[in-house]
């Protein structure tokens, strides 16, 4: 009979044995090559992860098959990260090339280690999804096809996150990423008065709206909406179906970058935005992974070691970000909400 | 339909990366829903848009949420996508998962599922994508059997994550995984039954390298610190110089207060303590011979979020120094008054962040009982708008 | 009343700083207001609050600002107070005076009003405190006769002003007394008779030090600036190091942009030009040996004010870089367009720059037509919430 | 017959011959001693500009004292500063020392140059207007008194701009100031509806309230105040009479510090609040001039050479300032208006 309130697993089950015996006690950790963690403990103890990219919409088949390898090299024991990358834990150095051979052999990526891209964190797009501007898992394969060679080598300034979320409701949190690819809605909602009436609550839907460009329409029992003041972010098509947000021809993606959560060196920051929209071209989305392509590039050039995009940007000042990547500034990049004033230049110092 | 072609997906098992194509495909061979999905899937890359309903009411006995209701906007066409379900799985502290497990979980979808799923959600959960209204409860049921529970979904606390944190990390200045898997279980009733204004994100991170992500995709973020000085090994340093690092460059240069000294005669550093403010950079270039102090705890920061509504928020100090130990009482204490207030004081879909926004900081540290310290913020207020309560006049 | 004591304001005569208890003293010898003026402020003193009510529109012909009326709360106790209003005259600029001049306002004053004022007034102007309201017109007339005219008061263009730059300093990017004066003879009929939403405030700095306070002070700032490269003699900065100056330490590492290298072999000081952000540090630093670049002009930040309404804004650039030549054309055309904007757009006592925070730049820019440069914005916007015209969709 | 909108005078005609030969010719300059500028232009000439402070409110006869000395000493010119400052501009080097001798024998102080304190740019108080919380002239003579050693030296760390303002109307501008002395109310307006009544504009009163405090009441045709709203700004006092702000029991002075408006080095910067009150304890306000006096000494006493008061600040970080001065930190320094959001500290490297 089922439980209920049972909790997930007890971690401790879930640990290999290596890692109880040295839980806490780890040392250093060193990374002899990408993809592959060396840590040490202070009983001495030394313990090799192996990272791997994902897919993350996977079959079980893919499940089982790393499942099966992790029986063969690592007593039973695997783990994901916070990127949704796998980390296969082999204890026994004997074993850490054969593994790497078996994955190579199944064509799984090692790497995403160091100052290295590593996997994008991503959403449900037109997979699984009711409010998506734009697909999810193509947009992640064409670009980390497109930047294959940073996830496998460790030749980049300093990490480097990508995260994608297909509308602004923003599941890849990619609000805090050196690069953030975001699905956008660039139409006020259609109202379907039908759907309206049944079933919505009116109060709550007017309310729900960032801008408060939503009036009730008593007389109807719908809504009207106010298109000059409506900048498309979907809540209300969240809050109901009668708002229909989707246009084919119009939603896209923009691209903000520079965000980070570290506090290393310096404090997290948000994304900021670059290009306001691009079109959805699938099923390789040309227009984003040449505009991704080429800001990773200026930024690898230009940055000093260990600079994360944002450190980068916010040392040589945004206005001379705009010089080197050729990327053209427009008005639409100033921000119009709550805290825009917060991002006005109150300096008469810049660069031209 | 099974005629029918998909050439743009196709495409997508060129190149390097891993295809997602593929495991559709996969899945596919099995299962007649995921065949449909392939081909909706195609349908979407050529008409630009999806093809899915909002998702209804649908769920488990006595859970109020961990299913996200799913219903394709074309049933004719795909007969096997007219209910689509998804069910979120509370993962284990850190996703460190015991082969036999996952194959439980991979057995039980295989039967009762589409076979597609997601390792992680966003929020840390696995996903088990697709499946029908009917399957649910008994889906349920055998994962309730192989030791598993459900994840969170509407306005509840939403499964809370950890960074790997002392499993596998030297930094760790607190027991993440316990920490996670404590506070998760202390609060199943908030996390199975959504009861609150809005949803409720907690994240442990063992340290200011955050690799948990809390501050930013977490109402609540647990982030490990401590309260004395780091400790230096000053061998270790002679060797990290030795083997050419050039560390006042690459170390004392980026500490961002400027509270290391190194002497290149003595190839000594010293570190000005109270100056620290605990950043981890230097920790994080010579782990060898830099490490957390020894009085160890962790920050707490609140009002994490992602855009909608009021924009992106961070989540801010409300508490500097907190000691994680025992059975983590102080924190669960805290967390109760603070959803108490919020309980009160937040609107319907207004994350706690944005209440504290609207009220105002001040409201809510006394209401909540916390002290004001001037750890809470960058800097004080440059506007003279402030309140006095009757008590403190003449 | 004459034999009424001061104690208050009697200690306030002691100390070294000037006092204007003694100033208030001296006018008091002469005139009954400014006698009363002594004892109703030790009445304030004692009562720890000001005895002065609101003022009544009064002013003189043609005009409909300038002078400020006040009345005494208690004109029976104090009936020389009864009427005790202001009369604003706008100063020359840079408050530069020929002692003539000084002295005929000092005979009308003597003749008309309490003898008091403030030289000058926080905007600038030259201040005449205290008179009745018959006096009003005679005082204007006599000012005229001497060659002065009104200040601005209400919700109009107030008086511009402006640092000494040319007149007496090396830093001047344009001549910022020539500038106030042109502008102020243009808009004579915007200074003299409100017509806005709210008061609007220019001010001219030669340069980014600001000596007029132009970013926090004005609603629209004119600050001097070059588009060129500084300019540096390497002599001097030889000298500089001769003279025991570390130029590394005072001048290099306090660079914003770390634009500044030194040569310590060679005494050599060489600039990146294109990082130069035209801060003035090192000009100030090494003023014989550093100075401003050939191509000069100013920016223009809009938006300046303090507190009252939704708090302090400090102006932000609107213009980069503009010439400022011949008759000012430019900045006189782009002045209209701003004000037609902001009297279409603003509520009544709004200001531009809170006018612009409610309605957004985007808009602004395009209503007035400037176009949009990174140099507007410390950083882009980081929430997704832009608008989209019609035009630029399928 | 009185000419309209002639204008101020021509500055020309103000402007004596050193500089009318020398305009927009000055090469650089010196500051030989306190409270004297030399400024050398390219045709050799040389400029001595002797500054003095000034009470800004004074008697016709201290502004014919001063035409007095300027016929003497500098050819029958002089001006004033941007702070309120008497410039005695001497082109004969003889007339220097005699002209500083004749200042002194009228106990005339010198300084303000360079790294000193100027004079405090400040407002009417009770001598002239409406709204004051505290008097202006009074409390900056008391501080000047109390700081004078720093006006006529110049051994502090940098300029120290003290700005005063007696109501949030900020006459002073001291938002951007070294230190703001800032005069507060702290109750709401008592309403007397029948002042309301006649002649006040309802509709923009209940407008004005930054914080949306007032409802109108039109049975009583009069307005109502939610005290709880109420942060004691004074708008509405400005705005409608009836709207009686003043309160002598509990006006007084919160401090601010940490602005600036210079470009050089640092961008311009808000002075932030510090303490939010101290009575009004006339004539000579001992609580506030020790609490400047004690931020003045920390400061020079920590600070770098050239930071100036904010510099200093946001260098050790505010945490630090609160700990080195030994000022109480309370919650009424956080902010809670628009903007506050951005003074949360989103980051978890902070000082204990
Ligand atoms: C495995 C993982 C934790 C987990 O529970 O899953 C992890 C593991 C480690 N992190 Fe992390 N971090 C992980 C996600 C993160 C995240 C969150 C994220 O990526 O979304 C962050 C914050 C990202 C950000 O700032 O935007 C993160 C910021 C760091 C940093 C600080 C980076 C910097 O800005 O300087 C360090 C320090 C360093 O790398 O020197 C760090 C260091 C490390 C170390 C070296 C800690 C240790 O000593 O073991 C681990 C290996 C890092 C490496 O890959 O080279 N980890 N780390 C996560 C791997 C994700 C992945 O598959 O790529
Ligand atoms: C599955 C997942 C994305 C994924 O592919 O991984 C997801 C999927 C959805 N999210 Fe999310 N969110 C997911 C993580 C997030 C995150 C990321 C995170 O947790 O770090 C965020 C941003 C962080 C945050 O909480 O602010 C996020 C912010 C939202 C929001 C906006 C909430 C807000 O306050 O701004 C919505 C809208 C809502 O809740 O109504 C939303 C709503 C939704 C819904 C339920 C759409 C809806 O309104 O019904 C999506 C269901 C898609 C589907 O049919 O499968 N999802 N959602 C993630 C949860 C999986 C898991 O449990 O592990
Ligand atoms: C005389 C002067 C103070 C002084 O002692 O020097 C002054 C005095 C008054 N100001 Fe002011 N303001 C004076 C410079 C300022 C400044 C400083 C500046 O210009 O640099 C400011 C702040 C900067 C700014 O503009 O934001 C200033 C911001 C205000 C405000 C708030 C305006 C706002 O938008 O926030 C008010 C309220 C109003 O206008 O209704 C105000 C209103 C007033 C009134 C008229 C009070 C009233 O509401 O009737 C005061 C008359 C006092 C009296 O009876 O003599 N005064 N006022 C200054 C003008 C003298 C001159 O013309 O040179
Ligand atoms: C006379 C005056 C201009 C005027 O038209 O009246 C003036 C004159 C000079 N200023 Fe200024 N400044 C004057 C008000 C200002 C102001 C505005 C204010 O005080 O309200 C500022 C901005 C204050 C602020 O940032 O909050 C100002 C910020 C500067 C700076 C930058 C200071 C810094 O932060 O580094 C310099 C550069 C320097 O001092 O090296 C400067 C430099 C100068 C120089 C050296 C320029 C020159 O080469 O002649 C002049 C002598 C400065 C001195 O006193 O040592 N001046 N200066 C003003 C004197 C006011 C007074 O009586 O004290
Ligand atoms: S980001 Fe939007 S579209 Fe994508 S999964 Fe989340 S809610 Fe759905
Ligand atoms: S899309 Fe967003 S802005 Fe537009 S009406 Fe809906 S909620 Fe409002
Ligand atoms: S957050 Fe700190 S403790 Fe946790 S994994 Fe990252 S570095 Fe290790
Ligand atoms: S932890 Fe950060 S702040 Fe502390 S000493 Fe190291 S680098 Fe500096
Ligand atoms: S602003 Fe510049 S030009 Fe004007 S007085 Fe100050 S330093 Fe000289
Ligand atoms: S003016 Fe400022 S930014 Fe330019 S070189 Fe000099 S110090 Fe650097
Ligand atoms: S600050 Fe307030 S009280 Fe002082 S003069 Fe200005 S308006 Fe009057
Ligand atoms: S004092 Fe200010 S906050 Fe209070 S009611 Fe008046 S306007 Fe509103």
């Amino acid at each position: 009979m089922a439980k209920i309130d049972q909790g997930p697993p007890n971690y401790k089950e879930m640990l290999p044995p290596i890692i109880l015996e040295n839980y806490g006690k780890w040392r250093y950790h060193e990374i002899p090559k990408p993809g592959v963690l060396k840590h040490v403990s202070e009983s001495g103890a030394e313990l090799y992860s192996i990272r791997v990219g994902s897919p993350r919409l996977v079959s079980l088949d893919f499940i089982r098959d790393l499942c099966t390898l992790a029986d063969e090299y690592c007593d039973g024991y695997l783990r994901f990260t916070a990127r949704h990358n796998v980390e296969f834990l082999v204890s026994d150095p004997a074993k850490l090339d054969p593994l790497i051979a078996a994955l190579n052999a199944k064509n799984l990526p090692v790497g995403g280690t160091g100052h290295a891209l590593s996997n994008i964190v991503h959403t449900q797009g037109w997979v699984h999804c009711h409010t998506p501007a734009t697909d999810s898992s193509g947009v992640v394969k064409a670009i980390m096809d497109d930047l294959y060679e940073y996830f496998v080598s460790m030749k980049l300034p300093a990490q480097l996150k990508i995260s994608l979320a297909c509308c602004l409701n923003m599941c890849g949190a990619a609000h805090c990423s050196d690069i953030a690819i975001v699905g956008v809605h660039r139409t006020a909602p259609k109202i379907d008065n039908e759907k309206i009436r049944k079933g919505t609550e009116i109060p709550s839907l007017v309310a729900c709206c960032p801008t408060g460009a939503i009036r009730p329409n008593p007389k109807e029992k719908t809504v009207v909406v106010n298109e000059a003041k409506c900048m498309y972010c979907g809540n209300c098509y969240t809050m109901a179906p009668g708002m229909e947000i989707i246009n084919p021809d119009n939603d896209g993606i923009a691209i903000l970058v520079g965000g980070k959560v570290a506090n290393a060196r310096t404090n997290p920051m948000f994304s900021r935005m670059v290009i306001p929209f691009l079109p959805n071209n699938p099923p390789r989305w040309p227009e984003v992974t040449d505009a991704v392509r080429g800001i990773v590039k200026t930024w690898s050039a230009n940055a000093r070691k260990g600079e994360r995009l944002g450190e980068w940007v916010e040392r040589i000042g945004w206005e001379k970000f705009f010089t080197l990547t050729g990327i053209p500034f427009t008005d639409k990049l100033i921000d119009d909400f709550i805290f825009s004033r917060e991002t006005f230049r109150t300096s008469a110092a810049f660069k031209f | 339909m099974t005629d029918k072609k998909t050439p743009q997906l196709d495409e997508l098992e060129n190149g390097k990366w891993p295809s997602f194509v593929t495991e559709i495909k996969k899945a596919a061979v099995k299962n007649e829903a995921s065949k449909e999905l392939l081909h909706l899937l195609e349908k979407s890359y050529v008409d630009k848009r999806g093809h899915w309903k909002h998702g209804g009411i649908v769920g488990v006995k006595g859970y109020g949420g961990g299913v996200i209701g799913r219903y394709s906007d074309v049933p004719e066409e795909f007969p096997h996508l007219a209910a689509f379900h998804t069910v979120r799985i509370n993962a284990p502290s850190a996703w460190f998962y015991k082969t036999d497990s996952l194959r439980k979980i991979c057995d039980i979808w295989e039967k009762r599922g589409s076979g597609l799923m997601n390792f992680h959600g966003a929020t840390g959960d696995a996903i088990l994508l697709g499946t029908v209204t009917d399957e649910l409860q008994p889906i349920f049921d055998e994962l309730s059997e192989a030791g598993f529970d459900l994840g969170g979904s509407g306005s509840d606390l939403r499964s809370p994550s950890c960074c790997v944190g002392p499993a596998r990390c030297e930094h760790a200045c607190y027991d993440t995984l316990d920490a996670c898997y404590n506070i998760t279980n202390e609060f199943q009733d908030e996390l199975h039954r959504p009861m609150w204004p809005y949803k409720f994100k907690i994240k442990f991170s063992g340290c200011a390298n955050d690799c948990a992500a809390a501050i930013a995709r977490s109402d609540c973020a647990v982030i490990g610190t401590w309260r004395d000085t780091i400790v230096i090994n000053q061998e270790e340093v002679k060797t990290y110089a030795d083997n050419g690092m050039d560390i006042q460059a690459e170390v004392c240069d980026l500490c961002p207060t400027h509270a290391l000294k190194f002497d290149h005669n003595k190839k000594e550093l010293a570190v000005i303590s109270e100056d620290c403010s605990r950043c981890m950079h230097c920790i994080n270039e010579m782990p060898k011979a830099i490490f957390p102090g020894k009085e160890r705890g962790a920050s707490i920061l609140l009002g994490g979020k992602s855009t909608i509504v009021q924009s992106a928020f961070m989540g801010w100090v409300i508490v500097p120094f907190i000691k994680l130990e025992g059975d983590y009482e102080e924190l669960k204490d805290l967390l109760r008054r603070i959803w108490e207030w919020w309980d009160e004081n937040g609107k319907t879909r207004e994350r706690i962040g944005e209440t504290i926004y609207r009220i105002g900081m001040s409201k809510f540290l006394s209401e909540v009982g916390i002290p004001a310290v001037p750890q809470m913020v960058f800097r004080p207020r440059s506007n003279p708008y402030v309140f006095w309560p009757e008590e403190e006049l003449k």
